[in-house]
């Protein structure tokens, strides 16, 4: 049993585990409160012979403050989120510098396309990698995830994303990796009978291991 | 066919064309008509020759002969021969011993052809109208048919179901009264004292019929094609015709009907489907210990169709075995297979030379001499040697160079069961060391039934094929008779079937359900019997 | 002359469908005779050169790419030296009325290797097709005909087996594998047995036909079709040449 | 039906005019015959529902091991009885279907709506009894045309109770045709029939309230009841009108939702959850009604705060229609309107929040009886809090990303309706058992399926936030294809093992209710000492229920009164001090 986040490696993960932490703390003084509560009334309150109850209709005092310290926790919690919200999915939120790339998503695959030598996308040396996303490290990337035939969902646990790819709608999500290593991408939406196996993985690279895999891949991409 | 009408009898040359349109109708009219409504005699006159030539031709001449005198390029690798038209006549018949066929007769024949023989059905190949053609072209052959009009003999209708003891009088006239069994058999397999001295008119050996298989009767096998057989005989066989013996009150007409009852009855009701997979049952006890063990009396039997041996030279196209039985059985040790099949004789058996110099002589072989004499009866049973990969089976006949298969080869004289394998027909390589196939074989009245035993997992299974429970393994057959002429690559083979040796489904998977269901349900309603005991009682 | 009788009567006498490989000898048997036993051979040629199969990327499938020693490509146009494989051939015209004898050995295509073993595969109305599976992980076979009936099942382990029967002619049915885009077959289904796919050597061989002039038509996926008439003899084999590309 | 002639004897004999079996207990008009017509329509199908889900669970806990007597399934389900990935999807997509609309929604709205309803507002029927009558046979027709759906070729609807286009719109990406018309076909059917019951409740309450019974006199069961029965009004017809959409692109190739042509993909989840968030307050507020009742009666205190109750539930109504963006903030809508819907369901927690903690001031100082009942409505609340707080990591955006359509909302929504909503049902179960039946349900056997229950029930559930958590994708056949989630496989095979405890536990229940109905101890006519007029009739009650109107004098929750020497004051029960209605006025 652990309330403990997997280790992130995106920029994200920061805000958003740090979001989650403080709801788990409150939700946990919360759940304290209330279970504890019940029990010790429980006890405290079980009937015994010849007691009779204490006729009580209610207290208006007692319940502003239980309706008011909700709602105020409440909404500042998501004063809170709004701003990391805005900052991760936020219309404008893709940062000018992210490196565009193409993810045709369809029943069970994630093909990546990627810009050619050219640096530009939609242009005849871009080419496509089957279920493996190749990025560089500190450096945000942005996908524009077109679905082909039904709702998938772009899952990348450790980076803290997840984006429906929906049929004919521009979508378009993005991250910045902080840790070089392999992660798993996961469709996250149920979309038919290959959905538990639409796997693929992220590559993250080095700046320079980057450019080289670039080259090599273009270089074979030519050949074919 | 108005076209023909039209312009065989009106179209030439008749000056008044408007007339002659008109004329052409009132002709073609019921033409058609009576084509579509008369039965096949009075359609004669709308018969067309030159088509029925160009038919007999195309379709007929190969085996029959241009001259229709049965004398067909492939007549002589047959047995038995095509029919010669030239003579006119004729085996299945509705009508008395001697007399001519009627076209309706003759359109049965042609419609289902001649079961067991080269003679193939043409009802789904030529049209109602080609038949009548080719019937009228092949009356043309023979001067008899010249304004005969031959009449059926008219036949009562058969009596109810037989009674024990009908049966038991059938079977008396149909061993004592028509001896019917010197030619058929006791068992009625065609093996009967006099089977192997049987010729045809024309003097070629000819089986007698093996009675329990009535779905290769010449001319149906219901009671009333076996009774009109038995009243009418097969002219150009030793099969007479028993109406003399009914006219003479030697039997009764109903008696004759109950001798074709019970001559049906020795067939299966249901031709035998064939099944694409033999299962062996699991014998929690011992295995049978012979083919005549009463054990095998529960063991499901599957049928295996059997064809000529045609495919490698010497190639062989009158096959006396053209059907096994198959029944196995398997105790996790060992596998058994029994193999039952019909043969009239147990070869090589001199009382057959004769026969057997017939065929050899009748059968003028393309591709390689004949044995010069009587081989013993075999039987091979074949697996893939090495598991089929994906769906690629050996070549179903002795396996190939790249797919070699595991074999027995079990031969009657000396009694005996070789095991070995082979990659092609004849390249049959046998395993040194201690046979592991056990086996044992009795004939009785024409009949074979052979019994093989090995163990599941073989001592080398580089060799020999380990056969294992639950795992479908591709199996074929191969058959020769020896006093056939058979031998060799010479006989009857089949196709790739499979062999499935019977799993017990664990019974836990149907048992621990049901258990635990009943379990904590009773469980359940047991705490709440009590608690609420205990209710009442406080 | 001869030895055609002599086939020929053979072929009745067994009723055997047309004598084809393995299941030509008693396969058929319980089956009822051939039309005739004339055969159209042939070849399919491809002029000039033929472009390049693209490389498919298994690295995800390891499993698969293992079975591909030399990088796996897709064999949609496979010549060997000018002869074309993959093509498949079948009488459209010219045939008597049926009806014909349904084998009574499926159809089979394999998924091998990430790939649909055979490509093309012809199949009766009728006959059942056997879809396996020898790869030890999840394929699934898409088929989206016009004339049949849609199927999408998955095979999730290795020695699965599914039988599908078509119940109505169509060319062709295409199948695929949403798991592996790459991964297509097409299956031939027609209502007489008188077709054929061209093996790795170009060559095709359709027999137990009746003589007669026929209308033969040649299908590949991506060179399109073509057709051509041929007369047998009624004593078999009259040969055919398709030629593609050029 | 034909056993309940035996435990409905008794009210037969004041019957003025005698039925016929059939128009007596099969083609009733009773409001209480159909009630029961409804529990054990549901009882059936919640059993169907929980088979589905043991089947899942041994798959996520033991893929690849073949199912106990998984053998008896055709090839197409589970070959050698291993399940196939469509035959997984297909039943998590029923057991959904089934749990939502064929068990806990008829129970809660269909039993007791039924049933309560005219008995607490000393009604003698239903304003409309044949409605009610259509309403029951409606729905159970649809529940048998659900079911045949499994035995259709291409198999069951397998797109996710959600049915989210297009998968659910094209046959081509599951396989699946007919399975899936018969799914919307039933679901609109059974939206009729919800949509007859909700008039009716909605008519009865208004006009056939006794006199006396003024809307703050309602017990809030009905008051839940009522409100739950406008909701289904509004919300239901949106689901039928998107299930006949979605079956006419199925058949006769309209493209509502076929992007290709011009429809709008996510224009199905716009509506499925405008109808689905109400239907998530349909599911629960009946259940905090009636735990409401008998939370009062077991802590023999009136309800703390009867008034701010009654407004949280109305304020949890209107609210509950403008937070269904929460259900696809990661769907590609509108990141703008991320913002709001977040907003929205925070305010909506409020109103829970009260609730939970009122129950707990109507415990506080009470003299608490832990009846059967009283244990399971102390944990429905126990349970709820859970549900409830495990909510607001969701309607966190951010947080949300991680953990949207992963287990940690599997196990949310199983804390609101099987900690939630069944731990209530199981409570009114057994709370109203002996009106309906003259029997009580065993205590003994009561408290010992309480307890075991709640263990196994956490066990199973709980872990399933540590899934999500680590990343764990809900509806997925086999998460050993991940190697993320392969070290989750103990805790999966754990939360599996304790799944198939809790099921058997149930046998208990079931047991005890078949058992009490012929065995059981007789009630009388108030066996917990309640003061709702249901109370005031004999068990059960007579047809037409009371046998002159009765009047009411007060609310229903005046326990331990200090104007009276015992602890609870029946609202029927006149006192000196008392005026009548009539004079008092509403």
């Amino acid at each position: 049993m652990s309330w403990i986040l997997p280790p992130g490696a995106s920029t994200f993960a920061g805000d958003i585990d740090f979001l989650y932490y403080v709801i788990l703390v409150i939700t946990g003084i919360a759940f304290v409160v209330v279970e504890v509560g019940l029990l010790v009334f429980a006890i405290k309150y079980r009937a015994r012979p010849g007691r009779k109850a204490q006729y009580i209709e209610g207290s208006i005092k007692a319940e502003i403050i239980w309706t008011a310290v909700p709602a105020v926790t409440l909404v500042i919690i998501g004063l809170m989120s709004g701003g990391v919200w805005n900052h991760i999915k936020g219309r404008n939120s893709i940062p000018p510098n992210a490196i565009p790339y193409e993810v045709h998503v369809k029943q069970f695959e994630w093909n990546f396309t990627y810009r050619g030598p050219d640096g530009q996308l939609g242009t005849s040396d871009d080419f496509i990698v089957r279920n493996q996303l190749h990025i560089p490290v500190n450096r945000p990337v942005e996908l524009q995830l077109i679905a082909e035939d039904v709702i998938h969902s772009f899952f990348v646990p450790a980076f803290r994303v997840k984006q429906d790819a929906v049929p004919g709608m521009d979508i378009r999500v993005w991250f910045e990796a902080t840790k070089v290593g392999e992660y798993e991408i996961a469709c996250a939406e149920l979309c038919g009978l290959g959905h538990y196996r639409m796997r693929a993985r992220v590559f993250v690279h080095s700046a320079e291991d980057y450019q080289q895999w670039l080259s090599d891949r273009a270089a074979a991409a030519d050949e074919e | 066919m108005m076209a023909g009408v039209g312009s065989g009898e009106w179209g030439a040359g008749t000056a008044r064309h408007r007339f002659d349109s008109l004329k052409w109708l009132g002709v073609v009219v019921p033409a058609v008509m009576a084509l579509s409504l008369l039965p096949a005699p009075c359609s004669l006159w709308a018969q067309d020759l030159d088509r029925g030539k160009e038919l007999y031709e195309r379709w007929c001449a190969g085996c029959h002969g241009d001259t229709g005198a049965g004398d067909g390029e492939a007549a002589a690798f047959m047995l038995p021969r095509p029919r010669d038209f030239t003579t006119a006549v004729y085996q299945v018949r509705s009508t008395a011993s001697g007399e001519l066929p009627t076209d309706d007769d003759m359109r049965a024949v042609i419609d289902n052809g001649m079961p067991g023989t080269a003679m193939p059905g043409w009802a789904d190949k030529l049209s109602g109208g080609e038949r009548d053609d080719v019937i009228a072209y092949l009356k043309s052959f023979s001067r008899f048919f010249q304004g005969a009009a031959p009449e059926p003999i008219n036949v009562g209708r058969q009596p109810g179901r037989p009674s024990e003891d009908d049966l038991a009088d059938a079977r008396r006239i149909f061993v004592d009264e028509l001896q019917c069994v010197r030619c058929h058999g006791d068992e009625g397999r065609g093996d009967g004292a006099s089977a192997p001295e049987l010729t045809d008119d024309w003097g070629f050996p000819i089986r007698a019929t093996d009675l329990t298989r009535n779905w290769i009767f010449n001319g149906g096998g219901t009671v009333e094609d076996i009774y009109m057989r038995m009243r009418t005989g097969l002219d150009g066989t030793p099969m007479p015709s028993q109406s003399d013996a009914v006219d003479a009150g030697v039997i009764t007409d109903e008696q004759l009907w109950r001798v074709a009852q019970y001559v049906r009855s020795l067939s299966p009701d249901d031709p035998p489907q064939r099944r694409d997979v033999v299962r062996a049952a699991l014998f929690e006890g011992p295995l049978p210990s012979g083919p005549e063990d009463t054990l095998w009396d529960d063991v499901e039997p599957y049928y295996i169709p059997m064809v000529g041996q045609i495919t490698i030279k010497p190639r062989w196209f009158a096959p006396t075995v053209d059907g096994i039985w198959v029944q196995a059985a398997h105790d996790n040790q060992n596998l058994t297979v029994k193999l039952t099949w019909n043969d009239p004789s147990r070869s090589p058996d001199p009382e057959w030379d004769a026969f057997f110099q017939g065929i050899v002589e009748t059968l003028t072989d393309v591709d390689a001499p004949h044995v010069g004499e009587q081989g013993p009866d075999r039987i091979g049973v074949q697996f893939p040697l090495d598991p089929p990969e994906g769906l690629e089976l050996p070549f179903f006949m002795g396996g190939d160079p790249r797919h070699p298969v595991y074999m027995w080869q079990w031969t009657s004289s000396p009694d005996r069961v070789r095991e070995g394998t082979a990659t092609g027909m004849g390249s049959f390589a046998p395993i040194p060391g201690a046979p592991q196939v056990a086996h044992s074989a009795t004939f009785a009245d024409g009949q074979w039934q052979v019994q093989f035993t090995r163990v599941l997992v073989p001592a080398d299974p580089s060799v020999a094929v380990p056969f294992t429970p639950g795992e479908p393994l591709p199996i074929g057959f191969f058959a020769a008779d020896g006093t056939a002429g058979e031998g060799g690559v010479r006989g009857s083979i089949s196709a790739w079937y499979a062999i499935y040796l019977d799993v017990p489904t664990p019974p836990r998977v149907f048992v621990i359900p049901i258990v635990a269901v009943v379990l904590s349900a009773g469980l359940g309603f047991g705490i709440v019997w009590r608690a609420q005991r205990r209710e009442r009682g406080a | 002359m001869r030895r055609f009788w002599v086939t020929s009567c053979l072929f009745a006498f067994l009723g055997c469908g047309g004598g084809d490989g393995g299941s030509g000898g008693g396969g058929g048997a319980a089956e009822t005779a051939p039309l005739g036993n004339a055969s159209i051979s042939g070849m399919v040629m491809f002029l000039g050169d033929a472009p390049a199969n693209p490389a498919i990327d298994m690295s995800e499938e390891p499993e698969c790419a293992a079975k591909h020693t030399d990088g796996p490509t897709n064999p949609i146009v496979s010549v060997t030296d000018g002869h074309l494989a993959n093509v498949f051939v079948r009488v459209v015209g010219g045939l008597p009325g049926g009806p014909y004898p349904v084998p009574s050995e499926p159809a089979t295509i394999d998924q091998n290797g990430c790939l649909y073993v055979p490509r093309v595969v012809g199949v009766m109305v009728g006959q059942t097709l056997a879809i396996t599976n020898s790869d030890p992980l999840l394929h699934n076979i898409k088929a989206v005909p016009t004339e049949n009936r849609l199927f999408n099942i998955s095979q999730p382990r290795a020695g699965m087996t599914s039988n599908r029967i078509f119940t109505a002619p169509e060319i062709m049915v295409p199948f695929e594998c949403s798991v592996h885009g790459w991964m297509n077959a097409y299956a031939g289904v027609v209502e007489h047995p008188y077709f054929a796919v061209s093996g790795a050597d170009g060559s095709f061989t359709i027999s137990g036909l009746p003589a007669g002039t026929y209308q033969v038509e040649a299908w590949h996926e991506t060179l399109g079709t073509q057709s051509g008439d041929v007369t047998v003899e009624a004593d078999g084999s009259a040969t055919l040449t398709f030629t593609f590309g050029g | 039906m034909a056993t309940s002639a035996v435990s409905l004897e008794p009210a037969a004999h004041v019957e003025a005019h005698e039925l016929s079996f059939l128009r007596k207990y099969i083609f009733s008009t009773d409001h209480k015959i159909i009630g029961i017509q409804f529990l054990l329509m549901s009882f059936v199908f919640l059993l169907f529902g929980g088979l589905m889900a043991m089947m899942i669970r041994w798959q996520l806990g033991f893929p690849e091991r073949p199912l106990p007597a998984g053998q008896l399934l055709p090839e197409t389900m589970a070959p050698g009885g291993i399940l196939l990935p469509e035959f997984y999807n297909s039943l998590v997509t029923m057991h959904g279907t089934i749990m939502v609309f064929f068990a806990i929604m008829p129970l809660l709205v269909g039993v007791f709506g039924n049933y309560l309803i005219p008995l607490k507002l000393g009604a003698p029927d239903m304003a409309f009894p044949r409605l009610n009558m259509a309403s029951f046979w409606i729905a159970f027709s649809a529940g048998i045309l659900m079911m045949a759906g499994f035995f259709v070729e291409g198999g069951h609807a397998a797109a996710g109770w959600t049915a989210y286009a297009p998968l659910s719109a094209d046959p081509e990406w599951t396989g699946v045709s007919g399975g899936q018309q018969i799914w919307l076909l039933s679901i609109a059917i059974l939206g009729l029939a919800s949509i007859m019951g909700a008039l009716n409740y909605i008519t009865t309450v208004v006009n056939l309230r006794a006199p006396g019974m003024t809307w703050f006199r309602m017990p809030l069961s009905i008051w839940a009841l009522f409100v739950t029965a406008i909701l289904v009004l509004l919300a239901i017809p949106i689901l039928s009108g998107a299930a006949i959409m979605l079956f006419f692109d199925q058949t006769i190739g309209t493209h509502f939702f076929d992007w290709t042509d011009g429809g709008q993909v996510i224009l199905w989840q716009h509506l499925f959850w405008y109808f689905g968030h109400p239907e998530v307050y349909i599911l629960i507020l009946p259940a905090m009604g009636m735990v409401s009742d008998i939370i009062a009666n077991g802590s023999r205190k009136p309800v703390f705060g009867y008034h701010s109750m009654v407004f949280a539930l109305i304020s949890i109504a209107f609210l509950g229609w403008v937070v269904w963006g929460h259900h696809m903030f990661q769907s590609g809508m509108n990141p703008t309107l991320g913002m709001t819907f977040m907003i929205s369901t925070m305010i909506i927690a409020v109103p829970s929040a009260i609730k939970v903690f009122n129950w707990m001031g109507t415990m506080w100082r009470g003299n608490i009886r832990f009846h059967v009942p009283m244990l399971h409505s102390v944990g429905f609340v126990a349970m709820f809090v859970i549900g409830g707080l495990s909510g607001i990591f969701m309607a966190s955006t951010p947080v949300d990303i991680y953990i949207h359509d992963t287990y940690f909302i599997v196990a949310h929504i199983h804390y609101v309706l099987f900690g939630g909503s069944l731990f209530a049902i199981f409570a009114a179960v057994t709370y109203w058992y002996p009106k309906m039946f003259g029997r009580m349900m065993n205590s003994t056997v009561g408290k010992v399926h309480f307890w075991l229950t709640f263990l196994f029930y956490n066990m199973t559930f709980f872990p399933m936030h540590d899934l999500g958590i680590a990343g764990h994708m809900r509806r997925i056949y086999d998460p050993s294809q991940y190697e993320f989630l392969q070290p989750l496989a103990p805790l999966n095979r754990f939360i599996t093992v304790s799944a198939l405890l809790l099921f058997t536990v149930q046998i208990l229940f079931a047991a005890n209710f078949i058992m009490s109905w012929f065995k059981g101890k007789k009630a009388g006519e108030n066996p917990w000492e309640a003061n709702g007029l249901e109370w005031t009739v004999a068990s059960p009650p007579p047809h037409g229920n009371f046998a002159k109107v009765p009047t009411v004098y007060r609310g229903p929750y005046e326990y331990s009164s200090p104007l009276v020497e015992e602890d609870f004051l029946m609202q029927t029960r006149k006192l000196a001090s008392d005026v009548d209605p009539a004079a008092a006025g509403p």
